[in-house]
């Protein structure tokens, strides 16, 4: 059972190898258009997949703090709730910075970097998502402009018409 | 002020895109204005940069204001000031050069022509001076984009050969995006400086995954770069797509590529990495040396004019793959010292073929006809592209050739040097075609002492407009410049070759 | 987190990646497609990846898919591979 | 070691042909005004030069550093005995060529002759800058600029055969240029990291082994094509498309004699003749040179087209000066040198009258010219002095020349070369003896001219008596090129 | 082609695959990636350093805000290019039959419906957009719904109905003026003397100590981020929609 328990323990790096295959070869052998664009973001999701796979910790949450942590001895709970203004708590003798102001906000709060998930891959795939589907309808308008310029979306089919001269 | 250079030099054609954007569907006037104004400053930014690159050593800009690794930073050394300056100016040339193009090509989409030249550039410029790697990858995003759009602008075998070019640019980043991630998964951290630290401090050198990374990144970049086996998208895109986007994205993006390969390797992996361990320099030189050698082969197979200079952008690809791959710095040096001639080079030959095609109306050879006394200071620009590209002193491609060459010679790869030398002498032979054409006409006149040219000058095709002039001229003086002042400039590039002391590297 | 559930997701996944490139149908094709994604999205809030998987759901499954019918209806259905 | 001045003089030399294109442009539409520019360049030039003399033959040099281009390479000019041989050679027929080229342009009213002009004063410039280069690089780069420049000279009529010309010719010397020169050029500076700076022993001993030594040694010698040593010849005859003053000048004097100096200056500048002594190229140098000789003068024995002819001819005389270099001995070294200027004043003689023969009567072959010398005796007998200086008979300059190798030769006791060179001068004799003879002495009958035709254009006629008696006067006192080639070769052997 | 394709997908797969083994186990907290100081550092100094909860939407907006900028920058890039590409101006026949009125008469329930949708999806949109610190979302997600919502319109009325809401000229307005709020602030911050991007010292002209200074700036560019979203998912669509003539919807 070893085994089993060493491949599942990487089975999703496995598993978005065999995705990001798949876009990949479409992305090449298909000669639809729309198949290819498909293809790609296909091969593109798996990229993120395996971002996101590194991220994963075991035991972490998801990388937002709840209110109960933020305000774990917080004194104004109902700030937390619209992110109005948080002051430090009075009293407390917490640095400052040069303009006066806390250097750290709500010092109390104890966060253990164990307990959340790695945010840093998610704000990359945020960006690689958007970039995904900026590429992909950057493709579609060319593929629209070459059905309406050849009318057809096969690209085997546009090359034999240049070949032909049409 | 001059402390926000960094961030200026990017600015300035970003704020002017979006101003664009906004003005310029109602007011077009104010697109070219703008377009120029603003890389105008660029360049001054650029100029800047270098100042105090070469003065104080290696600028680091924060972005935000958080230490790196957390926040993004521009590292700017003597090679980025460089080759921004280069990019920078490239950009001015031809945003001048597009005044008549572009109402004249795309007339019902000049704002967002120039936005997304604009775009362009700052992409093209970002990923010169970042230091981070996924910010790398974000910004070549961004010029891919723009460069696929100015390539489809262009008519319908331009729109198929942009679509190529999607397909290929996004499996090139998206591998270098995957090289990213297995770096990342291995050191932790996304800046280019704080990997190299983190890989020597995990001493990892050793690791299959970072052999991985190492050669997904190479391959993408060389995707992007068209490197001889991976070069289908270049030719057709940079043939049919309108004559401005052919002009700024031939001289620019491969290069830009190529100034990447180069940060990613020493900075990313190091030189010791690179040739210490790998020790691939001999396979990765026969390559450059195909690359060479198919390229200028099927350039003379062309007729079309900017088709032939398209392929002949792959050899010069080859030429720079292969001189840092020689592993000496003497190679390093002339690869570096090519990125920069080869930009002015190839503008001026597309800036060239820019103009016969807007005079002529044809694409091919022929369309030179007799040429030389109907727009003889067109000519004469080209003459000086034309020497540069076949390596005749004193321009800069004679000195690029000289230090590659040396490289070759001193590393013992003859092949790369003979390769280099037969390139050399099709260059010769290809624009020496062109050069009789232009002189002499297509027909040769019979008999003796024909006055064949001095008929044909009244009619056909007469002298460009001034805005189409003055790049190409400027840009021709710029390349003797760059060969007789060559000896500075190779001065500022050894600052950045000199931190890697190829000698102890065990090959 | 489950790695049983994770793995029949990415089962499912593989699937639906592959009927979506091979079905000759292309609006079927876009469909399964968003399918994918939201499938895709579902594994990620799973890997406690909250704002990836919302941005997925609303663009991967939702606007993605929309672009691709709308070219589908847009150009031709059938597709020769 | 002999003391070296610092002065512009040479510079200016070298320039002033390339900043006399300016005004030759500009007075495109005037032609005496055109002309008279020309001639005002071609006598400063010559009187700079002849300036420079004194200080030569005083054994010292004259040297100035323009631009350092390189890490540690500079674009150097240096006046030394060879260069200034070669330099009054260059120098003065230009002047004596632009005078002829006036009559023969004007005689057969050329096409677009601004160009022409201006393309020959760039190609002077060249010239000179080669003759005047105190590096192997300098020496390069006017070496091309030299290719570059006669390249629409070659091609000046533009038709079809003209076209072929051009393409050999640049073919010929470029992809030679490229090809071979300047991989070693590289090769040399990787391995020395010197300045290429020329020295009079050579600074190449002790850095590179003997087999890539005998490499380069190949390499330079067959890299400047222009000495059109076979098999890379086969431009100089192809070159013969070009109008003849270009022939004249640049395929009799200038361009081909470029290239054997540049061997003789790598020979000696680079390598240094005790390194060729070790290297023992000696013997297949000679072979090589002396194959050329005989080949090409048999060659030429069988054209009928006159400047064919002597473009054979003068392969095989170019043969000599190498041949008298490879001896390594002072005596052949001295010849050899001499050779240049001897055989440059009767080549050209000879040109011109092939041209002048051409602007009046338009026949450019032999077997067309039986009894022409009855027509054009002032010609044919510049013709019969020119061709007496190149067989190396005495009253003409020519034999000096040939004496001195001879002498090397014998000296050295390579005593195939000295008949390789009495063969060829028979051969010499056998192709040119019969043009002359032919034109005076033939029946009354076989005579192909009639009366109305007369001399060529006056300026090509005095052009050509001058060169001619210019070649019996160094006959009687060769002094000046002598004492130069001497005290060169005595600089070369001075070890 | 399939066979080079195959080929590729075999050596690329084999490439990614043998580096698998030397991956760290899936969801190891100790992997070099979770426990270097950069993940490190973003899990528990964020709300000091920003108080901002959600640690995505900080690191997004301000630690690596020029990325995000620069993401908006490639949407933007992808609506003009997308005009550029496809757009018509004039309106040639090349789809003939479109030149008929457009209303087309809208499905009673399909119409209800959307009428009763819409202004939910909008008015969530702007939750998730003005919660995104507190909770997931932000900019993108909500300018994403935001955008869906006038596509819906599209769709269930036609283009041209959703035109009379959004004209194109308005769309591109919007697309613009987002990224310049958001490269607003960073002028701003430069103009006050910080490196650009630094929303700390904007303090100076908000009512807030720096570290709020920073959580208002990331609200404001968020909304940048949305505008631009939004307009330029709408655009993306009515263009490809419509084939770039912009008049028939699907």
């Amino acid at each position: 059972m070893e085994f089993f328990e060493a491949i599942s323990a990487k089975f999703n790096y496995w598993i978005y190898v065999i995705i990001m295959m798949i876009g990949l070869y479409a992305m090449i052998a298909k000669t639809n258009m729309v198949k290819k664009l498909i293809g790609m973001s296909v091969f593109q999701t798996a990229i993120i997949l395996f971002y996101v796979s590194i991220g994963v910790k075991d035991g972490a949450t998801i990388p937002i703090l709840y209110h109960d942590q933020v305000h774990a001895d917080h004194h104004h709970d109902d700030h937390a709730h619209n992110g109005e203004h948080y002051d430090t708590p009075h009293g407390t003798d917490h640095e400052t910075d040069e303009y006066g102001y806390p250097s750290r906000h709500a010092p109390d709060v104890v966060i253990d970097g164990d307990d959340f998930a790695n945010p840093l891959v998610h704000v990359l795939m945020l960006t690689a998502i958007v970039v995904g589907v900026s590429t992909l309808g950057v493709g579609l308008a060319i593929t629209q402009k070459l059905h309406r310029e050849f009318g057809t979306i096969e690209e085997n089919e546009i090359h034999d018409m240049i070949k032909s001269g049409k | 002020m001059i402390e926000q250079a960094p961030a200026l030099i990017l600015l300035f054609p970003f704020f002017a895109s979006i101003i664009v954007a906004l003005a310029g569907i109602r007011i077009q006037g104010v697109c070219f204005p703008i377009t120029v104004i603003s890389m105008a400053a660029s360049v001054l930014s650029g100029i800047a940069i270098l100042g105090q690159v070469v003065n104080n050593g290696a600028i680091r800009y924060r972005l935000g204001g958080w230490e790196p690794p957390m926040g993004i930073e521009f590292r700017i050394d003597a090679l980025g000031a460089l080759v921004a300056l280069a990019v920078s100016v490239v950009g001015l040339l031809t945003a001048i050069y597009s005044k008549r193009q572009v109402p004249a090509e795309t007339p019902d989409k000049i704002s967002q022509y120039y936005t997304l030249y604009l775009l362009l550039m700052t992409g093209l410029i970002g990923m010169v001076i970042t230091g981070d790697a996924f910010n790398l990858f974000v910004l070549i995003e961004v010029s891919a984009l723009t460069s696929y759009a100015l390539i489809a602008m262009g008519p319908r075998r331009a729109t198929l050969a942009a679509y190529k070019y999607v397909i290929m640019g996004t499996i090139g980043a998206s591998f270098y995006l995957l090289g990213v991630g297995y770096l990342y998964i291995k050191t932790g951290s996304l800046n280019m400086f704080d990997i190299h630290e983190q890989l020597i401090a995990r001493g990892i050198f050793d690791a299959t995954a970072v052999l991985v990374a190492f050669i997904l990144i190479t391959v993408g970049v060389w995707i992007k770069m068209a490197f001889f086996p991976l070069h289908a998208w270049l030719p057709n895109s940079y043939a049919y797509a309108p004559t401005t986007s052919s002009a700024v994205l031939g001289p620019l993006v491969t290069k830009v590529m190529v100034y990447v390969m180069i940060r990613l390797t020493f900075t990313v992996f190091g030189a010791d990495y690179t040739f210490g361990r790998l020790d691939w320099s001999d396979i990765v030189v026969w390559m450059s040396v195909a690359a060479i050698l198919a390229g200028s082969i099927s350039a003379l197979a062309q007729t079309d004019l900017r088709k032939m200079l398209a392929y002949l952008i792959i050899a010069e690809v080859g030429y720079m793959v292969g001189g840092m791959w020689l592993a000496n710095d003497m190679g390093l040096i002339g690869s570096i010292y090519h990125i920069i001639a080869d930009a002015f080079m190839t503008l001026c030959v597309f800036l060239f073929a820019g103009i016969i095609f807007t005079q002529t109306g044809k694409r091919d050879l022929n369309a030179l006809d007799g040429l030389f006394t109907k727009m003889p200071l067109t000519m004469v620009g080209f003459l000086v592209g034309a020497f540069s590209l076949i390596g005749i002193p004193p321009t800069a491609g004679f000195f690029s050739k000289w230090y590659l060459i040396q490289g070759g010679v001193a590393s013992g790869h003859w092949e790369y040097v003979i390769a280099l030398l037969i390139s050399s002498l099709i260059n010769a032979v290809l624009f020496f075609r062109i050069i009789e054409i232009a002189y002499f006409g297509i027909k040769p006149a019979e008999g003796h002492g024909g006055h064949h040219h001095e008929e044909l000058s009244e009619e056909g095709p007469t002298e460009a407009s001034f805005s189409m002039l003055l790049p190409l001229l400027v840009t021709a003086a710029m390349l003797i410049g760059l060969g007789l002042y060559n000896r500075d400039i190779v001065a500022i590039i050894s600052d950045f070759v000199s931190q890697f002391n190829f000698g102890v590297i065990s090959r | 987190m489950i790695w049983q559930f994770d793995l029949i997701i990415l089962v499912f996944l593989v699937i639906t990646a592959i009927i979506s490139l091979q079905v000759k149908d292309l609006l079927a094709a876009s469909m399964i497609f968003g399918v994918y994604s939201f499938l895709m999205c579902l594994l990620w809030a799973g890997m406690a990846a909250v704002d990836v998987a919302f941005t997925e759901a609303a663009v991967g499954a939702g606007v993605s898919s929309v672009f691709l019918i709308a070219t589908v209806l847009r150009t031709s259905r059938r597709s020769s591979d | 070691m002999s003391s070296s001045i610092t002065s512009f003089t040479p510079v200016l030399a070298a320039l002033v042909s390339l900043v006399a294109v300016l005004p030759i442009a500009l007075l495109g539409r005037k032609p005496n005004l055109r002309e008279g520019a020309t001639f005002l360049a071609g006598i400063i030039k010559f009187g700079l030069v002849l300036s420079m003399l004194p200080t030569i033959l005083a054994g010292s040099t004259i040297e100035y550093t323009l631009w350092r281009i390189l890490p540690n390479i500079e674009i150097a000019f240096r006046v030394d005995g060879l260069g200034m041989l070669f330099g009054i050679v260059a120098s003065s027929l230009w002047i004596v060529t632009s005078l002829y080229s006036i009559g023969y342009m004007r005689g057969l009213k050329e096409h677009s002759q601004t160009r022409f002009y201006s393309f020959f004063a760039v190609s002077l410039s060249a010239t000179i800058g080669v003759a005047f280069a105190a590096n192997l690089f300098t020496l390069y780069l006017f070496y091309e600029m030299l290719s570059l420049a006669t390249y629409p000279l070659v091609t000046h009529h533009q038709d079809k055969e003209a076209r072929t010309g051009g393409r050999t010719y640049l073919t010929y010397l470029l992809s030679t240029s490229i090809g071979f020169v300047l991989p070693a050029l590289i090769f040399v500076y990787v391995k020395t990291g010197s300045s290429l700076e020329f020295a009079s022993d050579g600074f190449l001993s002790g850095y590179i082994g003997p087999s890539e030594g005998l490499i380069l040694v190949l390499l330079f010698t067959f890299g400047f094509a222009k000495a059109g040593l076979m098999p890379f010849h086969s431009w100089l005859p192809g070159a013969m498309v070009a109008p003849t003053p270009v022939s004249a000048l640049l395929h009799a004097v200038a361009v081909v004699k470029v290239g054997v100096f540049c061997i003789l200056r790598v020979y000696s500048g680079v390598f240094g003749i005790e390194f060729l002594k070790e290297l023992d190229v000696a013997s297949i140098l000679t072979w090589i040179a002396a194959i050329t000789i005989v080949t090409s003068s048999l060659i030429a024995l069988t054209q009928d087209n006159l400047k064919r002819r002597l473009a054979f001819s003068t392969i095989g005389q170019l043969s000599y000066i190498i041949l008298g270099m490879a001896l390594l001995a002072p005596q052949g070294a001295t010849g050899s040198m001499m050779h240049i200027a001897m055989h440059a004043f009767g080549k050209i003689t000879l040109f011109f009258c092939a041209g002048a023969i051409f602007e009046a009567t338009g026949k450019k072959y032999i077997s067309q010219m039986v009894g022409i010398g009855k027509r054009m005796p002032i010609t044919m007998a510049a013709f019969f002095i020119g061709s007496l200086s190149v067989v190396g008979i005495p009253l003409a300059g020519g034999f000096w020349s040939k004496f001195s190798l001879l002498q090397g030769t014998a000296e050295e006791g390579h005593y195939w070369m000295l008949v390789t060179l009495l063969i060829s001068s028979l051969l010499n004799a056998a192709y040119f003896f019969p043009i002359v003879f032919k034109a005076f002495f033939c029946k009354p009958g076989e005579s192909q001219y009639e009366d109305k035709v007369e001399e060529a254009h006056p300026a090509a006629v005095i052009a050509l008596s001058v060169t001619a008696i210019a070649t019996v006067v160094f006959f009687f006192i060769p002094e000046p090129f002598y004492s130069l080639a001497e005290s060169a070769a005595a600089q070369f052997f001075a070890f | 082609m399939k066979s080079l394709a195959l080929i590729s997908v075999v050596i690329t797969g084999w490439l990614l695959l043998s580096a698998v083994g030397d991956f760290p186990d899936w969801g190891d907290p100790n992997s070099p990636a979770n426990s270097y100081r950069l993940s490190q550092h973003f899990v528990t100094e964020t709300f000091h350093e920003t108080a901002v909860p959600n640690m995505v939407t900080a690191v997004l907006a301000d630690y690596r805000g020029y990325d995000t900028m620069f993401e908006t920058v490639v949407i933007f890039t992808a609506g003009i290019a997308i005009i550029s590409i496809l757009r018509r101006f004039t309106s040639d026949g090349a789809d003939a039959g479109t030149e008929k009125v457009y209303e087309k008469r809208p499905d009673l329930i399909v119409d209800t419906t959307c009428r009763l949708m819409i202004p939910i999806i909008q008015l969530f949109a702007l939750y998730v957009i003005a919660h995104g610190h507190h909770s997931p979302g932000g900019g993108f997600q909500g300018g994403v719904i935001f955008g869906a919502s006038f596509i819906l319109i599209a769709l269930s009325r036609d283009l041209q109905a959703a035109h009379k809401w959004v004209p194109e000229q308005r769309v591109l307005n919007l697309a613009g003026i987002g990224i310049l709020i958001y490269a607003g602030f960073g002028l701003a911050s430069m103009f006050l003397g910080q490196n650009f991007l630094d929303y700390a010292i904007l303090h100076k002209i908000m009512p807030a100590s720096p570290i709020e200074a920073r959580y208002h700036s990331m609200l404001g560019v968020e909304i940048g981020v949305a505008f631009t979203v939004t307009a330029i998912m709408y655009s993306i669509y009515s263009n490809l929609a419509s084939k770039g003539t912009m008049k028939e919807g699907l």
